[in-house]
C-alpha cells in the first residue's frame, strides 16, 4: 500500500507543532501516514520526551493517533536532523517498508536541509515551500516572488515526491485516525562523519538585533510618555517579543539607538511586527514594510499605517496593552 | 582556500505589481528591474571575508542568461577572483536539474574548490534547495541556513546554523563541502559603481549551458502560474477588547512567533 | 589635475581660521567637526569612518569658507573614499542599492514613479505629447510618499489653473542623484545625470520646473550644461501670480513662518519668491525666524542624512527651529522642500503645530 | 636769482602719507599743491580715537601737522579737488585738475557754524563712518582743514519751490517737509516756527498761497502743505520748548490789537530785546483767529498755545482795553518808544437794505465774535446768510451747529466769482447747506407769526467790475420770498480807525491807514500800522508777514532812528496783494520728465469726523494725519526727492557774511608739476556681502572704523561708548574680516587690524567698568617693537582670546549670540554679547582705479599702486611715486615713513 512518510522535526526535545502541516498534507492526499521521529529514550539522550510527540506532547490531540505508523529512530535528534545520517535513516526505512509515495518535511530551517539532501542523494523530485494541494488536479501550490505569485506543480519524475510544508498550511487536515499508530523502530544505519552536531548555542542577547528578531513590538510617538515603556518592555517579555520603535521614540531616547526602524534606523523583515502607536511616516513604513505579518493598533483609524498592515486593531494602545497583560498573565 | 559562490540575477520584486500572462504560462517581468539574489550577495561577502583571512581565491559562478555577468562584476568587485557565467536562455525552475548542470559544469571543467558556497534561497523561485541537492550529488557534506562561520581550517569549518525562535545549533563540517549562507551572516559591502566598472576589467569566462546538459531532466513540472488569495486591506479585528486582544494572539501562535 | 588632487590643493591652503565649524548645522552637538576634518584632511591622517556621514550638506561652510576650500566637496570625498571601500552605513547603503535598482533611494517601484498623477482630475501629458517641452521634474519622495506626494499634485493643478503647459516623464524619470552625489557615489550619480540626460535630449526638453530643490540644485549645478532652463517650482508660481494668471482668491488667516530650505536658500539664492507668493495671500501674517535667508538653519534632512540617523543624541535642528516658530506665535510652518517638510514635521506635530509646503497653502486660497 | 626756478609737486591726498610727503617737500623749499578730494584733509588718521600700540590721541597727533599745512606757504591746498588728466610733457607734467563747487565761499565763511542747525537736509556724517548724522551743509569734524563749510550737491531741484516764493513769510516749506517725511518731526516745527509764531493756527486755517502755487501740483495734486504743517506743530507743544536768553534793549514798544500781526511783531520785537506792551479791546487775546473763525476750524487750544508762548517772551498783553475809550493814542505813544497799530478789520459792513435792523438780522462779523466769546446767540431753524466770502461760508456752518435745520447762503454771482475758499465752501455744502447763486436780498420784513421774510432777486452777470469780477445785474421781475428765522449778513469788514486821527495819522476814505508799504511806517514818526487795518480784510499769513516786517522795521527804528526801507526787505514780495505773487511753471516737457520718473502719488485726504457727528457740535473737523500718512504725504514733495542738498535757502538766510552761493560752478584749471606724488589712501571693507555677519542686518554689529568713531570724543556720542544710548557690557571682536579672504577677493593680511582689535579692547577696558571682552583670531599678528608687548597686556588685562572666527551671529534672547568654535579645545560656544565689532580689512580708496587710468600706472592684483620692490614709493611712471597705504597695508608708522621716502625720492627726481 502507498504510503506517506514524514519526517518529524523534534528539537530540544519538543515537538514541532508545523509538523501538524505535514501531516496534515499527508492527510489531505489521502495518504496512509508513517511518521519517522527521534526516539530519544535513548542513551545518548539526557532530556527523554514524555512521548513520541516531545515531551510536551501535542496539546489538545492524543497526537498517536493522527498517523497511522510511528516509525522510531535509535538515534538522538542532533545525529537524526542530520542530512548525511538522514539520508542513511531514509535508505534502511525504504529498504525495509518499500518507497514512499511522498517525503514530506517541515519547511524550516532543517526542514528544507534535509529534504533537498535527501531529494539529491536519492535524485528525487523535490519541491519545497508549499502551501497549497489541488487533490483533483494532483498540483501543489509554491510561492514565488515573495508570495505575490503562486507556481502550481507537479511531479515529472519517477520515485517518491519530496516535499516541504509550509508551517500554518494545512494544520486544520491533521486529524484523528479512529486506531491506534503501529510503532515501528529502525536501529542499524550508517552514521556520516562529514557534519557533527557540537552544541546549541542559544543567541546571545546582549546586543539586541531587531533586525534579526522574528517578532518585533514596536512602539511609536503614541505611547506618550517615557514612563510607559517599562508596561511594554513587560509585554514584549511575555510575548516573547523584541521591543522596537520609531523615530520619535529613539529621539527622546526612550529607547536606545538600536532599536529604531525605518530608513534612518534599522530596516527590518520579522515574521511579525506588532505596531503599537505608530501612525506610519514614510520613513518608517520603508523600514519594516517586507515584514511577513504586519499588526498595526492605532487609535486613528485614518493612520496611514493601516495601509501597510494585514491585521488591525483600531483602539487606545495602552488599552490594549493592559488587556493584552491581563490575558497573558490570567 | 578555493571557495566557489554562486551568484543569482533575480527580479526585483519586492515592489512591483506583477502580472500573469499567456493564461498562466508566464509572468510578465519585463519592467522589473533585476539585482542581486539577496543570499547570494551574503554568500559572496561571506566567501570573501574568509579568501581575505585565509588567503586563496573565490570564484563567482552565475548561472543565467547574458544579462548575469551583472552579478559577476558585482562579485569581483567585491573581492572574487574570476567570474564564471553558464550562460542558459532557459529558466531553470527545479532545482534538481539546477544542481545537476552545476554538478557537470564542476566535474567537466575541473574546477578546483575547497568548499561550495550559495545563498540558503534565492528571492524569485524560493526553493532553497539547490545547496542541498548540489551537495548530495556531489557526496559532499552539506551545512544550511548558516549564520556565522566560527572557523575556517584546512580540512575542516565550524559553522552555526540558525534554527528558529533564537536558538542557533553549532556543527563542525569536513571540507570540501556544501555552505548554505543565511543573510544576516555579516554585512555585506557596498559595491560601489566605480568598483564595478573597475571590475569589468577582469576577464569573466563564458560557459555555455547546453554543454553540462547530462543526467539534467526536469523532475517536477510547471503547470501554470496563478495569483494567490487576496489579502485587501488590513483586517480589523474588532469586537470587545478582549475578544480582539485573544484573536491577536491566536495570529501571533499561528504566524509562529508565540507559542 | 584630477578632482582629487584639486581638493588636496585647496584643502592645503586651508588656514583653518574655524569658520566651518561655526557655520556648521552639526557643530557642537555631534562629534563632527568639519575645521578638525580638513585638518586631518591636510595631513592626509585617518579620519573616523562614523564622521563624513554627519554632514548635512547645508553647504554653509563652503558659502563662508574665506579660502575657498569648499569643505562640503571634501566631505563628499571622503563619504566617497568610504563608499569605494564599501564600509558605508548599512542605511546609505540600501538606499545607494535602492536607486541602483529603483532609480529612487527608496526602493520603491520604478513603475510606479507617476501614481501621484494618477488620481488627479486634470490630464497630465508625458512631456514628448506637449509642445512648450516643460518637463515637472519630481523628486523621488514626492513621487511615493503620500505626504509629499500632494507637492506635485498642486503644483501640476495650479500649473494648469494658470494656463502654464508642462509634462512628466512619469516611469522614465530616475533619481536626480542629488543626495547621491552628497553620499560619495559619484559612479551611480553619473549614470542618473546619463539616464536624465539622455531623457531630457531624446523629447527635447526646453525648460524643467524642478519640484525639490535638491533636484534644481543637482540640474542646474551638477549635470553640466544642459542648454536647458532650470526653475524651482516657486519662481514659476511666483511669476505668475505676478502676472496674475493665478490669482489667490481666498484667505489664509495664520501666522506664517517660514523655513529657507538650503539647497533653495542659501545655496542657489531664492529667497524672494516663495515669500512673494506667502504675502499676496490675504489674512496671511509672514512671521520670520531670527535665523533666516543666508542663516536659515539646516532642518539635517540633506546630504544623505533622510536616509542615515547618526549616532549621536541631541536636540535635532528642527526641533529647534520648531520651538523657535512656536515662541514666534506661527501657527505654520510654510517651506517649499519635502526634505524640510518630513524632518519638521514629525516635531511641529508634536508641538500643535502645522508644517505645510507652500503649494498647500497656495492651492487653500486658490 | 638766475636760472634758479621754484619746483613743484603736486601731491594727491591728504591723508597722513600725504601730508608727511608735503611737508617734507615744502621744507626743502618745493611748492607743493595738495588734492584733496573731500572737504578736509586729515584721511583716515584723523578719523581714529587712538592710535596703537601707545594709545596716543590720534588728532593731537595729527592736528598740529594738518595746521602746518594750512600755514605753509609753499603749500597750496585745494580741497574738492581731483586730477583728471595727466599729461607727461618732458620730464614734467601737466595736470587738469577738477576743483568742484562747495557752494561755499571759503573767502567769506568764518566757520560760525550757524548755517548748520537750519538745514533740513540730515545725511549720514562720512568722518563718523555714519555713525552720526551731519547737515547738507557742514564742516567734517572740529579742526579740519581747511575750516570751512561745504554743501554736497548733488543735483537740481526737480521744482521750482515756488511754495517759499509764494509764501508771504517764505516759510521753509521743502525743508520742513523734508524733515517730516523723514520723521523728524520736531525739527520741522522748528523750521516753521523761524518765521511763524503761528504753526498750530496756520497749521488749520492758512489760505495756503503755496499749495497753490506747488510744482507737484502740476504732476497730480499739490502737497498738502498746510496739513503737514499742523501734523508738526500738533506733535510739539511750545510749552515745552524753552525761551532763549534775550538780551533786553531798554526800549519800549506799544502794539495796538492781539491780533496775528499784532502779537507776531510783540514776539518778533520781543525777541530782539524789546519790551513790548500789547493793548487788546476783547477780553482775551488773537483778534480774528479767536473771534471771527469758529473752533471747528480752529480749536481754541491752538491759539491759546501759541499765544501762551509769545508771552513767555516778556510780551505783554493788555486786554479790555480800548485805545481811544479807555486809553489814548496819545498816551500810549508818549510812554512807548515806538506804537504799532494792528487793530484789524473788525466793523461788519451794512448792505444798507431795508430792515436790516430788523432783530434776527445780523451782522456776520458781530454774530461771529458774540458766538466766539460764548455769548448766547439764536438762529432758529431757517436761516438765511448774505455773502460769498469765507465769514458767510463760516456764518451758514455756524448757524448749522446753533441747530439751524436748512441753511441758505445767498449770493449774487456764481461759484467761480466766490471770494471763499473752495474747500470750506465745498466742505459747506456737504454738511448741507444751500447756496442760491445770482441772487441778491432786496428788503427784510418782519411777519406777524415771527418769522423774517426776505424779498430777493435773481441776477445776471454782466461786464466786469472795478474788483475784476463779473458785476450782478438784477433781473426785473424776478423777485421772491423766503421766509426765516434768521438772516445773517456778512458781506465785508473795515476797520475802525477813528482813534487814530487825533495823532494826525493819515487814513484813507475806507478808515485803512495808510503806510509806507516797505516799511509800514505811518506818516507820524514813531508810530507804525499793519495787518487788515491797512489792507482791508486779507488772510492769517498776510497779517502776520505785516508783523514780521514791521518788526524789522520798527527794530531798525529803534536802533538808529532810520525809518527808510533797508536792503533785506528787497527780495520780500508784496505782501498784500495775491495777484503779485508769481510762480515759475513747468513747461510740457518737463511735467512730462518728472511724471515718468516720480509717478503719480495722489494727494492724501487728512481724517475728518463723520458728516453726521461733527455739525451737532463745534468739535475740530479735520482731525489730521497719522505719523505714517504725514511721512508718507511729505515725502511726495519733489523736492525732497533728490539726496544731499535741497536749496531750500535756509543756509543762505541764515549767513551773515554770505557765503552761500548756489550758482558756485565746478572749475576746471590746468597746472604744470615737475612730479607728482599719490597718497589717495584706502577704504574700508564693506562686510555687508557677509551675510552670516549680520552686518546691517542686526542691531549692535558694527565695523572697526565705526566703532573707533564712537569711542571719539570728536564722534557722535562724543567719546562715549553708547550704542542705542545704552553702555554696552559684552563685546565681540571677530579679526581678518574680509581680509586673507578669498571670497572677498583680499588674500592679504591688512596688518593692522590684529592690533587695532587690541586697541579696542584696552579701550573698552580704559572706559567700561566690567566689560567682559572677546576676541576671535586666527593668528595674532603683532610684529615689532611694541607690539607683542601691547598684545600681551591686552590679554592679561583680561581679553578673552578665541582662536577661531565665527561660523556665524544670530539674534538671542538678550543681545547678539556669537557661534565659534574655540579650536585650542575644540569647543563649540554661543557667546551672548551687546555688541559685535567686526574687524574689517583694507581695500584700495574708490577710486584709485580711475586716479591710476589717467597717468597710466599700474596696480597690483588687489587694486592698490604697483610699487617697486627696492625703492617703494616709485612706481612704473617715472616722475610718479606712491606712498601710503595705496600700495598696500601699513601702519602709521610705516605710512609716516613711507611719505617721506616718497618725498626723498621726488626730490630726488625734480633735482636731477
Amino acid at each position: 500500500m502507498s504510503y506517506a512518510l514524514v519526517v518529524a522535526e523534534v528539537r530540544r526535545g519538543v515537538f514541532e507543532e508545523r509538523n501538524l502541516d505535514a501531516i496534515g498534507l499527508c492527510a489531505l492526499m489521502e495518504k496512509d501516514i508513517s511518521l519517522l521521529v527521534t526516539d530519544n529514550n535513548n542513551e545518548m539522550n539526557q532530556n527523554p520526551p514524555s512521548s513520541p510527540f516531545g515531551k510536551e506532547g501535542l496539546g489538545g490531540f492524543s497526537g498517536e493517533k493522527l498517523v497511522n505508523t510511528i516509525i522510531k529512530v535509535k538515534i538522538e535528534e542532533a545525529l537524526f536532523l542530520n542530512p548525511l545520517n538522514m539520508v542513511g535513516v531514509v535508505k534502511t526505512m525504504m529498504d525495509s517498508k518499500g518507497k514512499p509515495d511522498v517525503i514530506v518535511f517541515t519547511h524550516s530551517s532543517s526542514g528544507t536541509e534535509l529534504a533537498s539532501y535527501v531529494a539529491g542523494y536519492f535524485d528525487l523530485p523535490l519541491i519545497t515551500d508549499v502551501n497549497g494541494f489541488d487533490k483533483e488536479r494532483d498540483v501543489f501550490f509554491k510561492s514565488y516572488y515573495s508570495d505575490k505569485i503562486f507556481g502550481e506543480f507537479r511531479k515529472a519524475a519517477q520515485g517518491p515526491f519530496v516535499i516541504t510544508v509550509r508551517s500554518g498550511s494545512f494544520k486544520e487536515y491533521a486529524v484523528e485516525k479512529t486506531t491506534p499508530p503501529v510503532i515501528e523502530t529502525i536501529e542499524d544505519f550508517p552514521i556520516a562523519e562529514g557534519r557533527n552536531f557540537m552544541e546549541y548555542v542559544e543567541e546571545e542577547k546582549a546586543e539586541i538585533d531587531i533586525t534579526k528578531a522574528e517578532f518585533l513590538l514596536s512602539v511609536g510617538r503614541g505611547i506618550g510618555n517615557k514612563d510607559e515603556i517599562p508596561d511594554y518592555e513587560k509585554l514584549a517579555d511575555l510575548l516573547k517579543a523584541t521591543l522596537s520603535g520609531s523615530r520619535p521614540v529613539i529621539d527622546k531616547m526612550w529607547l536606545p539607538k538600536a532599536r529604531q526602524v525605518g530608513t534612518s534606523g534599522k530596516t527590518v523583515k520579522p515574521k511579525v511586527y506588532l505596531a503599537m502607536g505608530i501612525s506610519g511616516a514614510f520613513q518608517h513604513i520603508a523600514g519594516m514594510k517586507d515584514s511577513d505579518c504586519i499588526i498595526a493598533v492605532n487609535k486613528d483609524p485614518e493612520a496611514p499605517i493601516f495601509q501597510y498592515a494585514h491585521f488591525g486593531i483600531i483602539a487606545d494602545i495602552h488599552k490594549v496593552r493592559d488587556k493584552l497583560l491581563e490575558v497573558l498573565k490570567g | 582556500m578555493n571557495l566557489i559562490v554562486f551568484t543569482k540575477r533575480v527580479p526585483a520584486t519586492q515592489e512591483e505589481e506583477l502580472r500573469i500572462t499567456g493564461e498562466g504560462k508566464a509572468v510578465d517581468l519585463s519592467k522589473v528591474p533585476f539585482k542581486v539574489n539577496d543570499w547570494d550577495n551574503y554568500s559572496v561577502e561571506e566567501a570573501v571575508r574568509i579568501v581575505e583571512k585565509t588567503g586563496g581565491a573565490v570564484t563567482a559562478v552565475s548561472i543565467g542568461d547574458a544579462e548575469s555577468d551583472e552579478v559577476l562584476r558585482r562579485a569581483i568587485a567585491m573581492g572574487a577572483k574570476d567570474g564564471f557565467l553558464i550562460e542558459t536562455g532557459d529558466v531553470l525552475h527545479d532545482p534538481g536539474a539546477r544542481a545537476t548542470l552545476i554538478q557537470n559544469f564542476l566535474k567537466k571543467e575541473s574546477v578546483p574548490f575547497d568548499a561550495i558556497f550559495t545563498g540558503v534561497q534565492s528571492e524569485d523561485d524560493q526553493f532553497g534547495a539547490v545547496g542541498g541537492i548540489l551537495a548530495a550529488k556531489l557526496g559532499l557534506p552539506f551545512v544550511s541556513m548558516v549564520i556565522s562561520i566560527d572557523a575556517f581550517e584546512s580540512d575542516h569549518v565550524i559553522a552555526r546554523r540558525e534554527l528558529e525562535g533564537g536558538l542557533q545549533e553549532r556543527v563542525k563540517v569536513i571540507l570540501p563541502c556544501v555552505i548554505s549562507i543565511q543573510t544576516g551572516i555579516n554585512e555585506p559591502r557596498y559595491v560601489s559603481i566605480m568598483g564595478v566598472r573597475k571590475a569589468s576589467k577582469v576577464e569573466r569566462k563564458v560557459f555555455k549551458a547546453a554543454d553540462y546538459q547530462e543526467n539534467m531532466v526536469s523532475k517536477i513540472e510547471a503547470v501554470k502560474w496563478v495569483y494567490p488569495p487576496k489579502k485587501g486591506g488590513a483586517t480589523i479585528l474588532s469586537g470587545e477588547l478582549e475578544g480582539a486582544c485573544k484573536e491577536l494572539l491566536g495570529i501571533l501562535k499561528e504566524k509562529g512567533v508565540y507559542q | 589635475m584630477t578632482q582629487t588632487q584639486q581638493t588636496q590643493t585647496r584643502v592645503l591652503t586651508c588656514i583653518q581660521c574655524g569658520k566651518c565649524t561655526g557655520s556648521c548645522p552639526e557643530a557642537g552637538r555631534t562629534p563632527f567637526n568639519i575645521r578638525m576634518l580638513m585638518r586631518k584632511k591636510q595631513f592626509q591622517s585617518v579620519v573616523e569612518e562614523s564622521i563624513p556621514w554627519y554632514c548635512t550638506s547645508c553647504g554653509a561652510c563652503t558659502l563662508r569658507c574665506p579660502r575657498d576650500v569648499k569643505p562640503s566637496e571634501v566631505i563628499i570625498e571622503m563619504r566617497s573614499a568610504l563608499v569605494e571601500n564599501g564600509a558605508i552605513p548599512v542605511a546609505i547603503q540600501k538606499a545607494l542599492e535602492n536607486t541602483f535598482v529603483q532609480k529612487n533611494p527608496w526602493g520603491r517601484s520604478r513603475a510606479k514613479r507617476g501614481a501621484w498623477f494618477e488620481k488627479l482630475d486634470i490630464e497630465v501629458l508625458h512631456v514628448s505629447e506637449t509642445e512648450s517641452k516643460r518637463l515637472l521634474f519630481t523628486c523621488c519622495i514626492q513621487a511615493y510618499d503620500p505626504r509629499c506626494m500632494v507637492i506635485p499634485q498642486n503644483v501640476a493643478k495650479i500649473l494648469n489653473k494658470g494656463g502654464i503647459e508642462f509634462g512628466v516623464l512619469g516611469e522614465e524619470e530616475a533619481c536626480c542623484g542629488n543626495e547621491i552625489r552628497r553620499i560619495g557615489e559619484v559612479g551611480l550619480f553619473d549614470e542618473l545625470k546619463e539616464e536624465n540626460k539622455t531623457n531630457f535630449e531624446e523629447y527635447g526638453i526646453q525648460e524643467i520646473i524642478a519640484l525639490s530643490p535638491h533636484c534644481m540644485n543637482a540640474l542646474k549645478k551638477e549635470y553640466g550644461d544642459l542648454g536647458i532652463k532650470i526653475v524651482h517650482y516657486t519662481e514659476v508660481l511666483a511669476a505668475m501670480i505676478k502676472e496674475g494668471s493665478i490669482i489667490p482668491k481666498g484667505s489664509f488667516n495664520k501666522k506664517v513662518i517660514y523655513h529657507d530650505p538650503c539647497f533653495l536658500g542659501k545655496q542657489n539664492g531664492i529667497f524672494d519668491e516663495p515669500r512673494s507668493i506667502l504675502n499676496t495671500i490675504e489674512g496671511l501674517e509672514p512671521l520670520e525666524f531670527s535665523r533666516s535667508r543666508d542663516n536659515s538653519m539646516c532642518c539635517e534632512g540633506g546630504g544623505g542624512r533622510m536616509f542615515f540617523e547618526v549616532e549621536a543624541t541631541y536636540q535635532r535642528n528642527a526641533e529647534v527651529r520648531v520651538k523657535e516658530a512656536v515662541d514666534k506665535g506661527a501657527e505654520v510652518i510654510a517651506t517649499s522642500c519635502p526634505f524640510c517638510v518630513m524632518t519638521l514635521e514629525d516635531p511641529a506635530t508634536e508641538k500643535g503645530i502645522a508644517v505645510k509646503e507652500l503649494s498647500e497653502i497656495l492651492m487653500e486660497v486658490l | 636769482m638766475g636760472n634758479f626756478q621754484v619746483k613743484n609737486v603736486l601731491v594727491v591726498g591728504g591723508g597722513i602719507a600725504g601730508i608727511t610727503a608735503a611737508l617734507e617737500l615744502a621744507s626743502c623749499g618745493v611748492s607743493v599743491t595738495m588734492l584733496e578730494e573731500g572737504p578736509s584733509i586729515g584721511g583716515r588718521m584723523i578719523q581714529l580715537d587712538k592710535t596703537f600700540p601707545t594709545l596716543d590721541c590720534s588728532t593731537c597727533t595729527l592736528s598740529p601737522k594738518m595746521v602746518e599745512v594750512a600755514l605753509n606757504h609753499n603749500i597750496e591746498l585745494l580741497s574738492w579737488a581731483k586730477p583728471m588728466a595727466v599729461k607727461k610733457a618732458g620730464q614734467r607734467f601737466q595736470v587738469t585738475i577738477l576743483k568742484k563747487s562747495r557752494y561755499v565761499d571759503i573767502k567769506k565763511c568764518n566757520a560760525c557754524g550757524s548755517c548748520f542747525p537750519g538745514c533740513p537736509v540730515v545725511m549720514k556724517s562720512e568722518f563718523n563712518m555714519g555713525t552720526g548724522p551731519r547737515k547738507a551743509i557742514y564742516i567734517p569734524f572740529p579742526q579740519a582743514i581747511p575750516n570751512k563749510a561745504s554743501i554736497d550737491k548733488c543735483e537740481d531741484r526737480p521744482c521750482k519751490a515756488a511754495c517759499v516764493d509764494a509764501c508771504p513769510i517764505h516759510t521753509n516749506v521743502l525743508g520742513y517737509l523734508k524733515h517730516i517725511s523723514e520723521g523728524r518731526f520736531a525739527d520741522a516745527y522748528m523750521l516753521i516756527r523761524e518765521v511763524n509764531p503761528f504753526p498750530s493756527v496756520c497749521g488749520r486755517v492758512c489760505d495756503a498761497p503755496c499749495e497753490e502755487a506747488c510744482s507737484r501740483g502740476e504732476l497730480d495734486d499739490p502737497m498738502a502743505i498746510r496739513e503737514l504743517k499742523r501734523f508738526a506743530a500738533d506733535q510739539v507743544d511750545p510749552a515745552t520748548l524753552e525761551v532763549p536768553d534775550i538780551q533786553q534793549t531798554g526800549k519800549k514798544v506799544a502794539v495796538i490789537g492781539a491780533g496775528p500781526s499784532g502779537l507776531t511783531a510783540a514776539y518778533e520785537l520781543a525777541l530782539r530785546g524789546h519790551a513790548v506792551t500789547v493793548f487788546e479791546a476783547l477780553a482775551e487775546a488773537g483778534g480774528m483767529m479767536r473771534y471771527g473763525i469758529p473752533a471747528y476750524r480752529l480749536p481754541r487750544e491752538a491759539i491759546n498755545r501759541d499765544i501762551a508762548y509769545i508771552q513767555r517772551h516778556g510780551v505783554e498783553i493788555k486786554t479790555e482795553v480800548r485805545v481811544g475809550q479807555d486809553i489814548t493814542l496819545a498816551e500810549i505813544t508818549k510812554s512807548h518808544d515806538a506804537t504799532y497799530i494792528a487793530v484789524g478789520a473788525h466793523m461788519g459792513l451794512s448792505l444798507g437794505m431795508e430792515g436790516e435792523e430788523l432783530p434776527g438780522v445780523h451782522d456776520g462779523i458781530t454774530f461771529l465774535r458774540k458766538m466766539n466769546a460764548g455769548e448766547p446767540v439764536q438762529v432758529g431753524k431757517k436761516v438765511a446768510v448774505i455773502g460769498g466770502g469765507n465769514t458767510a461760508v463760516d456764518c451758514a456752518q455756524v448757524a448749522r451747529r446753533l441747530g439751524a435745520e436748512t441753511v441758505t447762503i445767498v449770493y449774487r454771482r456764481t461759484l467761480s466769482e466766490m471770494p471763499a475758499s473752495h474747500e470750506e465752501v465745498e466742505t459747506a455744502l456737504k454738511e448741507g447747506t444751500v447756496i442760491q447763486f445770482l441772487t441778491a436780498p432786496v428788503r427784510v420784513t418782519a411777519k406777524s407769526d415771527g418769522f423774517l421774510s426776505m424779498v430777493c432777486q435773481k441776477m445776471e452777470l454782466g461786464k466786469p467790475d472795478l474788483s475784476g469780477r463779473a458785476r450782478p445785474i438784477p433781473i426785473k421781475g424776478s423777485e421772491f420770498t423766503m421766509d426765516v428765522d434768521a438772516v445773517i449778513s456778512a458781506v465785508g469788514q473795515v476797520p475802525d480807525t477813528r482813534f487814530v486821527t487825533e495823532l494826525g495819522v493819515e487814513v484813507i476814505k475806507t478808515g485803512t491807514i495808510q503806510v509806507d508799504p516797505a516799511t509800514l511806517a505811518t506818516n507820524v514818526q514813531g508810530i507804525f500800522a499793519g495787518g487788515d487795518v491797512v489792507t482791508e480784510p486779507a488772510y492769517i499769513i498776510d497779517a502776520i508777514a505785516a508783523g514780521r516786517r514791521v518788526a524789522g522795521s520798527i527794530d531798525l527804528f529803534l536802533r538808529s532812528k532810520m525809518v527808510v526801507s533797508e536792503k533785506t526787505w528787497q527780495k520780500d514780495r508784496m505782501f498784500w496783494s495775491k495777484k503779485e505773487r508769481t510762480g515759475e511753471k513747468f513747461t510740457h516737457d518737463e511735467v512730462k520728465v518728472l511724471k515718468e520718473k516720480y509717478g503719480e502719488e495722489r494727494r492724501l485726504k487728512p481724517q475728518e469726523e463723520p458728516l453726521e457727528e461733527r455739525t451737532k457740535d463745534f468739535r475740530e473737523v479735520v482731525t489730521g494725519y497719522t505719523e505714517s500718512q504725514a511721512r508718507s504725504e511729505a515725502s511726495r514733495c519733489l523736492a525732497g526727492k533728490i539726496e544731499g542738498c535741497i536749496q531750500c535757502g535756509e543756509c543762505e538766510r541764515r549767513c551773515d557774511v554770505k557765503a552761500v552761493d548756489y550758482n558756485m560752478k565746478d572749475e576746471i584749471v590746468d597746472m604744470e608739476f615737475d612730479s607728482i606724488v599719490l597718497a589717495p589712501g584706502f577704504d574700508l571693507y564693506d562686510p555687508t556681502e557677509k551675510r552670516e555677519f549680520g552686518y546691517g542686518t542686526l542691531d549692535g554689529v558694527i565695523t572697526g572704523i565705526e566703532f573707533e568713531r564712537i569711542c571719539s570724543v570728536t564722534g557722535p556720542t562724543g567719546g562715549d561708548i553708547l550704542l542705542k544710548g545704552k553702555v554696552p557690557k559684552r563685546f565681540y571682536f571677530i579679526q581678518c574680516v574680509g581680509s586673507r579672504d578669498r571670497q572677498s577677493g583680499a588674500r592679504f593680511c591688512s596688518r593692522v587690524c590684529c592690533m587695532y582689535t587690541a586697541k579696542h579692547a584696552s579701550i573698552v577696558k580704559d572706559r567700561i567698568k566690567g566689560a567682559e571682552i572677546y576676541i576671535s583670531y586666527i593668528d595674532v599678528r603683532a610684529y615689532g617693537k611694541g607690539y607683542e608687548e601691547f598684545y600681551k597686556s591686552t590679554q592679561e588685562s583680561g581679553t578673552f582670546y578665541i582662536r577661531g572666527i565665527p561660523g556665524e551671529i544670530t539674534k538671542g534672547e538678550n543681545g547678539l549670540l556669537v557661534r565659534v568654535e574655540d579650536m585650542l579645545s575644540g569647543e563649540m560656544r554661543d557667546i551672548e554679547v551687546d555688541v559685535v565689532i567686526l574687524a574689517t580689512g583694507v581695500r584700495p580708496r574708490k577710486g584709485t582705479e580711475e586716479l591710476c587710468n589717467i597717468m597710466s600706472i599700474e596696480r597690483d592684483e588687489y587694486g592698490f599702486i604697483r610699487a617697486d620692490s627696492i625703492t617703494p614709493s616709485r612706481t612704473n611712471v617715472d616722475g610718479i611715486f606712491v606712498c601710503g597705504m595705496a600700495s598696500g597695508p601699513k601702519d602709521i608708522p610705516d605710512t609716516v615713513a613711507s611719505g617721506g621716502e616718497a618725498a626723498a625720492s621726488c626730490m630726488e627726481y625734480i633735482n636731477q
